[in-house]
């Protein structure tokens, strides 16, 4: 099977989408790039260069690049699915959900409800989060739980080039409007892809590793610290599973639940500022559904309290670790 | 062009029937029967009408929290709309939305909208669709004095010249936000000019006169048909009741209220201006009052008669599928 | 003492900081009235009346209306915090937080932790918020979990009047930004409230009422449901303690691990949408530092995932209600 | 009125430590010593200079992402500047906020800022604090030709205007946002029609022209001192470098580019009009250009040299108090 990166893999996904449907449409902020300007054109591809080629292929009325104006265009890409189109609209970086949310929060999630089920609102909405690129406070952020929050939204959070694909084609066929995050560092990572369209459900997770010992959640790019993490375990003779939930809005609790029944231990690891985030979400469904398994505390994995610093080794130090996973995994251990 | 007979008896009878339908809300709101914030449109009639008359199926509308007008004038359905404002499960949207979120899909009604600004993008997106599938489609987006500063509406005015979307921006003044004149919040006093600072087009025209908004609405939507972009317009009128059901309007000064209805009133211009000459028969007109009459009637009747959504409906259509 | 309303409770603290410090300021969309108008001035004095009485003591230049234009004004708040003012301004429903976010999630929250130290953003965000008045989807969010996610804002929630006057003191005196959540239906509630001026710490809770059974901990219009049930499950024996955490961020972390060790089960009631809400972030709290003491599944008493109904019943069933809160601790009795 | 001489040295000092500094900011960050997104300012010096300079102490700037110039323009420590971009501790914000975030409220500057569109309504705010205070003070916000169409900035402009609020805004067009074109982007093509719609009297000006930049903001800030509110500048100019270190700017046409730093350079313009007649002597440049390439070159020595912060700073200065 051909090896490709997260880039190219979302690239297809859209491409093929595009070709699949006239209806699916591309709208952001130099998605193409160089509109208005007498130079390149799809100069830019988007700002991580996952839509570069998409403008040549379907022209300029499929891919739309936009003034800054999330409200805008992000409103419009929900108006739009409304009326007949299947938009992916690119809200650049998740950190500027505060200058569109409401189009997001309030109108595409609350649509169908609000109209008695009459609504039917296809759209994507593609994000950039986390850090590790040393972009600071308001370009690192990860905020998927305040969308996970959000009733009538989905939210995807793929963890390599092939959960990319499969669920990028997955969203733009789905029905309800769907936010999928596209970790800042994992453009370039490389796995095999395959050709043809696939699509992955929403709501199953992947069981990235078994073990009988420890059960491990983790989204998008904090599943491969936490497969590291459980494979160095493995040397000492501590076998965990880790469990991908692929998204957090639908959530696979049954199979999250299933795990700590066989395993009695829970880690959960988000990159996500820790209040009100994902590793509390999961950590009291498990308390409320899975208590009598549990054989030690709960424990999670998070970055401190803090906006995201700029200087690199602070930065590293706020980033959840492989040693942080360790050491978690020592401590529900240690206390069985 | 002259407007013909088919067309004004069209335009009278959605005029009346948005008055009797707010008229009769201010009524029923106070026996306690209606939850929520009601904002009612009586006093702006004409921009509704003689604007939505002159749409077609493949035509949008995005509305504000004061939304009943456009829906009816969009076509909605009168008894499902009176439905749904009782909280009904045979409401338009299942009781789920009341007042502030009558919308209907079907008949290019994309919704009331709680949020203030909110309409204007969702029109841009309709403009779009239409725009992108070939539908000859245009949207129409309402917007308050107080919406229009909203950055959302600017950003849409941006957005929609930039595309040449087929939007009509059509600013509903009836001088106050809430209890915010617009002759304060309104920076520089001149909307039309803000427009033009957009490359919009627009014009100003007084809300309580049928003809001229038909008239400008005419030729903006022609324009907008054949191509050219958005367009603005400006309307200037009088809102009757208070922001929403129990607000008494006492920021209002008693000159400005007390004869509005008698001197301001779209419907009394309208009979006043069809019937002194020889384009319509009072007749006519008095046989739509009836039938709007006993049509809002029966609304009610069967609104309260109606049952309460199920239970169950609590948690269905938060999404298609999940 | 006297007794006051929570609307009255609110407009003394804020006419009393007033009074006391010039640099307080007021501004929001017709916390006076009539603006511009012809007609009665002060005609509103917010939408629930909390700011009557203010312009007229304190003039215009105080107390200033503004245009519906929520990211300027919150945003000039903001500004205006950094440079010498204490602005108390009001997005009216927390449901606008989505046109108005980012001042608040990435500005005013910021500010002092990228600045290196340097910045200082006295200011408060007053908002309503919850369920109860028939207002739908776009007015009745409770969001506070939301806003608890971002480091940097502090988070309050009052559950009756006096403690709505002590934390809004509290609040107004504060050095960093506080967003402060007034429930939709409690303006007419009453108790007994001081007049002169006092605070109430953040990051401390209320032990609202003692018991060794079971641990509830509960927010805001939540509080007194709480009491109620525990006060009827008494009839039966079974003796609860209920806990108000008054602020979410800070959170009183101490007292509800250590009433939890005490009882041995937590019920956690959250008006807030389910997910990634604070009945799970306080469950995780409670299942990493208190698993030990645990006799039952940790219960979460909350809404459903689905947007906030109109009709009348529906809304009912949305809403947390005391039998519900019953039912949950009759389950962790049950299974103890 | 004339400047005077050591207004013109001081303006030519600015623009000359602003040049110098991306110039090596651009050199350092291709070693791989800089982390993050870098937006450099070259080619835009006139702006920051010729208007900070002429801004007290009790005066404040809202920045934009590109705002290493407003920074050093408005009296940032040059050394804690390039600190802050390598990420020391020593940096003027501890090395926690970057390039991005450069602020310091000691001298008014409100700080960079990574949110396009988000620096006006705090300046707003601090204009706000300048008109209840009674400081005497103003505020100037940068906008970029992108941002001037983000809604926080119409939402500010009408603010602005209905408060009377001391406000500069100053549209500091660049012809691009990343690599999409103002010529396209902005609705109208007309900015100063644009803020004219929002009530601000506005004019425009070429960047490139120290002396017309500085003769516009003079004009403006007069009338702002004198409580008449708010104004507007658009000046247009080049920016040398890409959007951001690693872009190539290809989409910008060759022959725009081609022999930009030879005829749209602020600081070559300043020089051949200063010196052409007997304002200024080419030494007293000179001298200039030495001191501050001493500097530049002792800022990089320092901060390459200084440590990385402390890993207990990580969590402090989220809170006052908590
Ligand atoms: C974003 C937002 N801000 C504030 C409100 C509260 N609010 C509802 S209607 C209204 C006044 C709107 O005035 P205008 O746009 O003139 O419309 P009108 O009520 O006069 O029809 C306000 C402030 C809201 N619903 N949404
Ligand atoms: C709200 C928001 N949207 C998008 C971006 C990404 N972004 C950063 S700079 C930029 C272009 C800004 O263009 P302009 O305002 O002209 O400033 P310039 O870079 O030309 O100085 C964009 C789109 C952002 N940082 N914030
Ligand atoms: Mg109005
Ligand atoms: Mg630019």
């Amino acid at each position: 099977m051909p090896v490709k990166s997260f880039r190219e893999a979302l690239n297809e996904a859209m491409r093929d989408e595009m070709r699949r449907d006239p209806t699916v449409i591309m709208l952001g902020e130099d998605i193409a790039g160089g509109m208005g300007a007498g130079g390149e054109q799809d100069a830019w591809g988007g700002v991580l260069g996952a839509t570069k080629g998409l403008m040549p292929e379907f022209g300029r009325e499929r891919v739309l690049d936009t003034p800054i104006t999330e409200s805008a265009f992000i409103g419009a890409a929900a108006g739009a699915a409304l009326t007949g189109l299947r938009p992916v609209a690119q809200m650049m970086f998740v950190d500027f959900f505060g200058v569109c949310g409401d189009q997001i929060m309030n109108q595409m999630a609350k649509f169908r409800y609000m109209f008695g089920g009459k609504a039917k609102t296809p759209c994507v909405v593609r994000t950039l989060y986390g850090a590790g690129i040393g972009a600071a406070s308001q370009h690192s952020q990860c905020l998927y739980p305040m969308i996970t929050h959000i009733p009538g939204l989905k939210v995807v959070i793929p963890s390599s080039p092939y959960e990319a694909k499969g669920l990028m084609t997955q969203a733009i066929r789905d029905d309800d409007p769907v936010i999928f995050f596209e970790h800042n560092t994992m453009f370039d990572d490389k796995e095999e892809v395959p050709d043809e369209p696939y699509t992955i459900p929403f709501g199953v997770a992947r069981t990235v590793r078994e073990g009988k010992d420890v059960t491990i959640v983790a989204f998008g790019m904090m599943v491969g610290h936490a497969k590291t993490a459980a494979d160095q375990m493995a040397k000492d003779g501590i076998e965990c599973t880790v469990l991908d939930p692929r998204t957090t809005s639908p959530l696979d609790e049954d199979a999250i639940i299933a795990s700590v029944k066989k395993t009695g231990r829970l880690i959960v690891v988000d990159e996500a500022s820790p209040r009100c985030g994902m590793a509390s979400d999961i950590s009291a469904i498990v308390a409320e559904h899975a208590f009598e398994a549990l054989k030690a505390p709960i424990k999670r994995v998070m970055p401190p309290h803090s906006p995201v610093p700029f200087a690199s080794n602070l930065e590293k130090a706020y980033i959840p670790s492989v040693d942080g996973i360790k050491a978690a995994i020592s401590a529900v251990m240690g206390q069985s | 062009m002259k407007i013909d007979k088919p067309e004004l008896l069209e335009g009278y009878r959605i005029m009346r029937t948005i008055r009797d339908f707010e008229e009769r809300v201010h009524k029923e709101f106070m026996t306690g029967q209606i939850p929520g914030f009601v904002h009612l449109y009586a006093g702006e009639e004409a921009s509704a009408s003689a604007i939505c008359q002159q749409l077609g199926d493949q035509d949008t509308v995005s509305s504000t929290h004061r939304g009943h007008g456009h829906a009816i004038a969009k076509g909605c359905d009168v008894k499902g709309m009176m439905k749904e404002i009782f909280g009904r499960g045979e409401g338009l949207c299942g009781g789920k939305g009341g007042s502030m979120h009558i919308a209907d899909l079907d008949v290019g009604m994309l919704g009331a909208n709680g949020i203030v600004g909110a309409g204007s993008p969702i029109a841009c997106g309709a403009a779009l669709s239409a725009k992108t599938l070939k539908t000859g489609g245009l949207s129409v987006t309402f917007i308050g004095d107080g919406a229009f500063n909203q950055g959302t509406t600017s950003e849409s005015m941006n957005l929609a010249r930039v595309y040449d979307l087929p939007v009509l921006f059509v600013l509903e003044d009836n001088g106050y936000a809430e209890s915010t004149s617009s002759s304060w919040s309104i920076g520089g006093h001149n909307p039309v000019r803000r427009a033009e600072g957009f490359g919009i087009e627009g014009t100003r025209v007084d809300g309580h006169d049928y003809f001229a908004v038909y008239r400008a609405a005419e030729e903006a939507i022609k324009a907008i048909r054949s191509g050219t972009g958005p367009r603005f317009i400006h309307i200037e009128f009088t809102r009757y009741y208070g922001h929403f059901e129990g607000d008494a309007s006492s920021y209002k000064p008693l000159d400005e209220v007390k004869d509005e209805r008698r001197y301001l009133d779209a419907l009394k211009f309208f009979r006043a201006r069809t019937t002194g000459g020889k384009m319509l028969k009072t007749e006519d007109l008095d046989a739509i009052d009836k039938e709007v009459e006993a049509l809002i009637d029966a609304s009610v009747v069967e609104a309260r008669a109606a049952p309460v959504p199920d239970l169950s409906t609590l948690t269905t259509d938060v999404y298609l599928s999940y």
